[in-house]
């Protein structure tokens, strides 16, 4: 088939390769306005705290002090990134308004003529916190009695009145009776910082026909757009986003925190303002992969078939929701992983605690669920005492195999690309393995399944 | 001091595409008078190579060279609506976009060589290399670049097309989860080979390698660096990689590049890989999608390969020395 | 507060005089790599500082058997001396090519834990400090300078403007552990040296970065094996007593647990390094 | 808080600024000259993206308060990039894909170029400790290691048909 092609399939050289090697690539950054703007955060110092007062009197008076925004000063003050992709409610304000939730929250927006007058400004914001308790902990934020973060009574994400995602497919309960083993993990990771090297910023510019033009590195432009142009209240015809070269996103660009408030910022000075986060603001303000918490119990037969997986699953969201509740649906639908099994069972919860806010990064949902499946799928191989490699042969999806969301397999290749490594690698693979294909099942090829 | 060594698999799906679709990418084609054709987009490059790749898809369908072939990406003003550089989506669905869009240009400028050829569209034929011919007789052959001159120039036509590509949107059952959560299915399977130090914990990874089946590799050189790449950070994210190094605790959240860890250049373990080319059914020309998934199974492989050489089964992330140091001393008590 | 005055004396008389005439709440710089990064993200706000980078005291000196360190002397020229190893292991051993470019070793000293890897090596070699102030100079040992976490025997008026370092044959061991093999803050840095004596050990110096509120000296363990001929339980005696008398805390890149575990084993691989006859493999 | 002027060669012409005090050098190249191949990754000095040579040495420019440089030459990528074609250390990079994001590269570069001034038969650990300050996220910094080695072998094979 490749034969027929003329350019899909070759290694042509980067369009972009020769700008990023002299470095006249122009990432957003590289641009500077006359009169231009820095705009600096107030942030909270607490992981839980209820706002009694602000005093920004200190503040206004440092030389370069432009202007300070607050709650009152966004027209629509919630953040839309939910909203826009249909999923309610919208809970996270563009600044805090009574109450912070996460250390690092953004309560004042300090706009100045330098980066250093507007550093000098934040320090001089005088904050008046009442600390409360908080959590940090998925199941202890399940707990009665724990803190609650959000604004509806409970620390979990609702899905359509079930505290979590669920997926369900045949009876797993009566498939752990009739199995000869049962498997079970407890898996555990850290929220991790996309980390791109360009940090996230845009420089919101008024133009003369009354229009903004906004330099961003968002991963998502009309995203971005979409979510200024609510929290403004502006028509979308009255901004022009330009974009399209990230120094590397990884998922940390999706969450366009920092245009609605520098183009707000620029609409009220009339001036061209610059939000961009400094790298400690980037690691510990900007969303994170979100931690998780992913238990597994598996039912497996003497010959080492599962027959029977239960997966529960707790993410981290942080303080509000971005975009982790949708992952949980994205992970939910994955969490039983490339394999046949009959009866599967699978909650997955979006836990709310006061930590700074999780969002999407690269294999969102997904790259967890494959890190606890595949050490479980080790666990199951030593209990039946088969090596790994026939452990996931035996229960390799197959093309047309029902999965736990019930959409039948297609383009599996799971088998194909495990025979690759096994040959890269020098691996003999016995010939029953050696044989097998994707291909959808047919005599001989479900051995004994249920 | 003892350096054990061990070996761990892992093997992987990742879905392509926003998981539950309703997510559109548009593309608009237009010819100019020199026979280039501008490609209009508002999706982001982030460095995997978009530009390059949709280039590659665009001159494909157009049947001319590459070259000819100008990304004008990424502006609200002029391109056309796109949901955005996530989720293993770009290549997919800007792909299938700009190929609609191709196929309604190369129509247009078919239509017009036919006129001027006095042939019918169904015997015309663009080769690839910007030459466009009566099929079987190839004295009957011009350049794309001047037909898309007479276009504007004696028919007074647009050669230009529109192209969407968006899976529609799935709804969930909150009963049983019934969904339609992807587009295709790409997958991986990664052996790690790891060296322990019994004394310090500390894993060095000597080897990462993995077999990945894309669908279709638009560049191949492109699809390497993603898997490099991919590799280094499953492995950061299996060894170092948090911002709350004693989760749940919040304490100690790194603010620097020497307190967030990464690995660098002399952690750099060996990586090969080998890729399989199945094609999709939905992907443009077969095309699955790759940014996401290869940091996917190396962590997993990693993981297991500490266990395989040691014994002690980590079940956190990241895994660091301290972790296998307690589970070592765990499995044998006193001080080591 | 915006820094409103930069100054950049071209010599010691003349930081010396800026100093007085400013008081304490000048901010003195000279390789700027910690503090440069606080004031570029507003963490450290000061209205005015003193840069040392042009003040002349940048010199690496070799007299007899002293080698003179100018404060401001960069971690790359450590590397280019070869009078005592043990610093240029160090200087090797501590962050990249252009930080090593641009930190100093007077500013080594006055670097929080984790960091200060040069200060520890300079501990073990009984390394001494010259401080400067517009009424004199005085000389004091490195060891009794470092009091504290962040704080040190620095007058309000005084430069620190010279280290002085020893040079001795006796071979030494320095090794540190970090997270990654380069660019890394220390789990624990050791720097050991031994004087030997009719074959056995005539004095010791254990030195310790990471593992207290600044670098320190095991002394405990320094006790146990002067005497000894440094056998396998001498040399476990002093770990241990390392790993007791060592102060270790939790940070985001060890825990304490962890460091005085590390402390424990690094001493013991140091010394097996200077046991006569060792190759001197190490990390 | 009277702003100064300050005097530096920057690829081999004069350049005079006027800076408030303590302006980075970084802030000068980016904000007042247009240099802006120097990157601004982490004002830290932690990431290498705006690495400049000083007088030939790799220097931090967000690090480096411009008035410490009066006098001095400082060489950015615009300065080593010729007028036609590329450096062999960017011809390198170019063609062993030693990028992606292209944010980390000019520092990657700068350091690659200063190491082959240093040593032009660098080994592989030369390499790789002396690119230790200079964070990638996106390549996993073996495809740029090979390009310095490519590099390299280049520049030696072009001074040896230079000598010929």
């Amino acid at each position: 088939m490749s034969a027929d092609l003329n350019v899909v399939g070759q290694s042509v050289a980067r369009s972009d390769g020769i700008g990023h090697v002299t470095g006249r690539t122009q990432f957003f950054g590289d641009r500077t306005f006359p009169g231009m703007l820095h705009l600096k955060m107030v942030r909270s110092p607490l992981h839980h705290a209820r706002i009694r007062g602000v005093d920004l009197s200190k503040a206004e008076r440092v030389s370069g002090f432009v202007r300070a925004l607050t709650w009152k000063d966004v027209p629509h003050n919630l953040y839309t990134i939910l909203g826009l992709i249909g999923v309610e409610p919208e809970e996270e304000y563009v600044l805090a308004e009574d109450r912070v939730r996460f250390r690092g929250e953004a309560i004042i927006a300090i706009v100045a003529e330098t980066e250093a007058a507007a550093h000098e400004a934040v320090s001089k914001v005088r904050l008046d916190l009442e600390e409360l308790p908080a959590v940090f902990d998925v199941e202890e934020a399940l707990l009665p009695g724990a803190p609650i973060v959000t604004s509806w009574g409970n620390n979990t994400f609702m899905y359509e009145g079930h505290p979590c995602r669920r997926v369900r497919l045949g009876d797993v309960d009566a498939a752990f009776e009739r199995a000869d083993h049962i498997v079970e993990g407890v898996y555990n990771t850290s929220p991790i910082e996309q980390a791109p090297l360009e940090t996230t910023g845009c420089i919101a510019v008024p133009e003369a026909n009354g229009r903004f033009t906004v330099y961003t590195n968002t991963q998502a432009l009309y995203f971005s757009l979409d979510n200024t142009a609510i929290i403004l209240q502006v028509p979308g015809n009255r901004l022009h986003f330009v974009g399209g070269t990230v120094g590397g996103g990884f998922g940390g660009k999706v969450d366009v925190i920092v245009e609605p408030i520098a183009t707000l910022a620029a609409m009220l000075t009339n001036r061209p303002v610059r939000f961009a986060y400094s790298r400690s603001e980037e690691m510990q303000v900007s969303s994170t992969r979100s931690a998780w918490r992913i238990y597994i119990k598996d039912g497996i037969s003497r010959d080492g078939h599962i027959l029977a997986r239960k997966v529960t699953s707790y993410a981290d969201s942080g303080a509000y929701s971005r975009q982790t509740p949708y992952a949980l649906t994205k992970h939910a639908a994955n969490a039983a992983g490339p394999y046949a099994i009959p009866n599967v069972s699978i909650d997955a919860y979006c836990v709310f605690t006061n930590r700074q806010p999780a969002s999407a990064m690269r294999g969102f949902g997904v790259t967890m669920a494959s890190f606890a499946l595949e050490v479980q799928m080790d666990r199951i191989a030593e209990r039946v005492g088969l090596d790994p490699w026939t452990i996931r042969f035996i229960n390799a999806y197959h093309d047309g195999d029902i999965k736990p969301h019930r959409k039948l397999a297609e383009d599996a290749t799971l088998i194909e690309t495990m025979q690759a490594a096994a040959a890269l690698v020098g691996r003999e693979l016995p010939d029953d393995l050696r044989a097998m294909t994707s291909a959808p099942r047919g005599a001989g090829h479900d051995g004994g399944r249920d | 001091m003892a350096r054990l060594r061990g070996t761990g698999i892992a093997a992987v799906n990742y879905p392509t595409g926003m998981n539950l679709g309703g997510d559109p990418s548009q593309a608009l084609i237009h010819a100019t008078t020199s026979g280039s054709f501008v490609v209009s987009l508002s999706a982001t490059d982030l460095g995997q190579g978009l530009r390059t790749v949709i280039g590659q898809i665009a001159a494909e369908t157009l049947g001319v060279e590459f070259g000819e072939i100008v990304i004008d990406t990424a502006d609200t003003d002029t391109g056309p609506h796109d949901m955005g550089t996530f989720a293993s989506r770009a290549t997919h669905r800007v792909g299938n976009a700009v190929i609609a869009a191709a196929l309604e240009a190369r129509r247009a400028l078919l239509d017009v060589a036919s006129e001027e050829l006095e042939a019918a569209v169904d015997d015309l034929e663009i080769d690839g290399h910007g030459n466009l011919m009566v099929k079987g007789a190839p004295s009957r052959s011009v350049r794309v670049a001047d037909i898309a001159a007479l276009a504007q120039f004696k028919y007074g036509r647009t050669i230009s097309g529109r192209g969407s590509y968006m899976k529609a949107k799935s709804p969930v059952d909150p009963e049983t989860g019934a969904m339609d959560p992807d587009s295709t299915e790409a997958h991986a399977c990664t052996v790690a080979e790891v060296e322990v130090d019994t004394e310090t914990g500390e894993v060095t990874v000597l080897s990462i390698k993995s077999a990945y089946e894309v669908g279709r590799q638009v560049n191949p050189a492109l699809v390497a660096g993603q898997i490099a790449g991919g590799a280094w950070m499953g492995m950061s994210h299996a060894l170092y990689e948090t911002t709350a190094p004693y989760y749940p605790a919040p304490d100690h959240s790194p603010r620097d590049f020497s307190e967030y860890l990464m690995p660098g250049t002399l952690e750099m373990p060996e990586i090969e890989s080998v890729v399989l080319e199945m094609p999709s059914s939905n992907g443009p020309y077969g095309v699955k999608g790759i940014g996401e998934m290869t940091a996917n199974s190396p962590i997993p492989a990693i993981v297991n390969a500490i266990y395989h050489a040691t014994g002690v089964r980590i079940d956190d992330l990241p895994v660091t020395p301290e972790k296998i140091l307690r589970g070592l001393e765990a499995r044998q008590p006193g001080p080591a | 507060m915006t820094v409103r005055t930069y100054l950049l004396p071209r010599s010691l008389p003349e930081a010396l005089g800026l100093l007085a005439h400013h008081g304490p709440d000048l901010l003195v710089m000279a390789g700027g790599t910690v503090a440069m990064p606080l004031i570029n993200e507003g963490i450290s706000l000061p209205e005015a500082v003193m840069g040392l980078r042009l003040a002349g005291l940048d010199r690496i000196v070799r007299t007899g058997d002293v080698l003179h360190i100018g404060a401001t002397a960069t971690l790359t020229q450590l590397l280019d001396q070869d009078a005592v190893p043990m610093l240029r292991e160090a200087a090797r051993n501590t962050a990249s090519w252009a930080i090593r470019n641009m930190g100093t070793v007077g500013g080594n000293l006055f670097t929080p834990p984790p960091g200060g890897d040069v200060a520890v090596a300079l501990l073990a070699l009984d390394a001494r400090v010259t401080l400067a102030s517009t009424s004199g100079q005085r000389s004091l040992p490195l060891d009794g300078f470092l009091t504290g976490f962040m704080s040190n025997e620095l007058a309000a008026d005084e430069l620190l403007v010279e280290i002085e370092v020893p040079v001795r044959s006796e071979p030494t061991a320095y090794l540190k552990l970090g997270r990654r093999h380069a660019n890394t803050p220390a789990v624990v840095t050791v720097a050991a040296r031994l004087e030997w004596g009719d074959g056995r050990v005539a004095d010791a110096r254990i030195a310790l970065g990471a593992v207290g509120p600044h670098p320190i000296r095991a002394r405990e363990a320094e006790r146990r094996l002067v005497g000894t001929g440094l056998d396998a339980e001498a040399i476990a005696a002093a770990s241990d007593a390392a790993a007791e008398e060592c102060e270790p805390f939790t940070d985001g890149i060890a825990t304490d647990w962890y460091r005085r575990r590390m402390v424990r084993l690094f001493v013991g691989r140091a010394l097996e390094q200077l046991t006569p006859g060792a190759t001197g493999e190490g990390r | 808080m009277a702003s100064t002027i300050v005097t530096f060669e920057l690829g081999g012409r004069e350049v005079e600024v006027m800076v408030r005090p303590m302006t980075t050098l970084q802030a000068v190249l980016r904000n007042q000259l247009g240099f802006t191949a120097t990157k601004d990754g982490c004002r830290q000095g932690g990431c290498g993206s705006c690495t400049v040579l000083v007088d030939g040495e790799p220097m931090l420019s967000c690090l480096l308060p411009v008035e410490d440089v009066a006098g001095r030459r400082v060489t950015t990528l615009e300065s080593i990039t010729p007028a036609e074609g590329l450096h062999p250390v960017q011809r390198a990079f170019l063609d062993a894909n030693a990028l992606q994001c292209g944010y980390c590269t000019p520092g990657m570069v700068m350091v690659s170029t200063a190491l082959l001034d240093h040593q032009p038969a660098p080994t592989g650990d030369d390499i790789r400790q002396a690119l230790t300050g200079n964070i990638c996220r996106c390549t996993g910094y073996r495809p740029i290691v090979t390009a310095v080695h490519d590099a390299a072998a280049a520049m030696r094979a072009n001074a040896g048909e230079q000598a010929r």
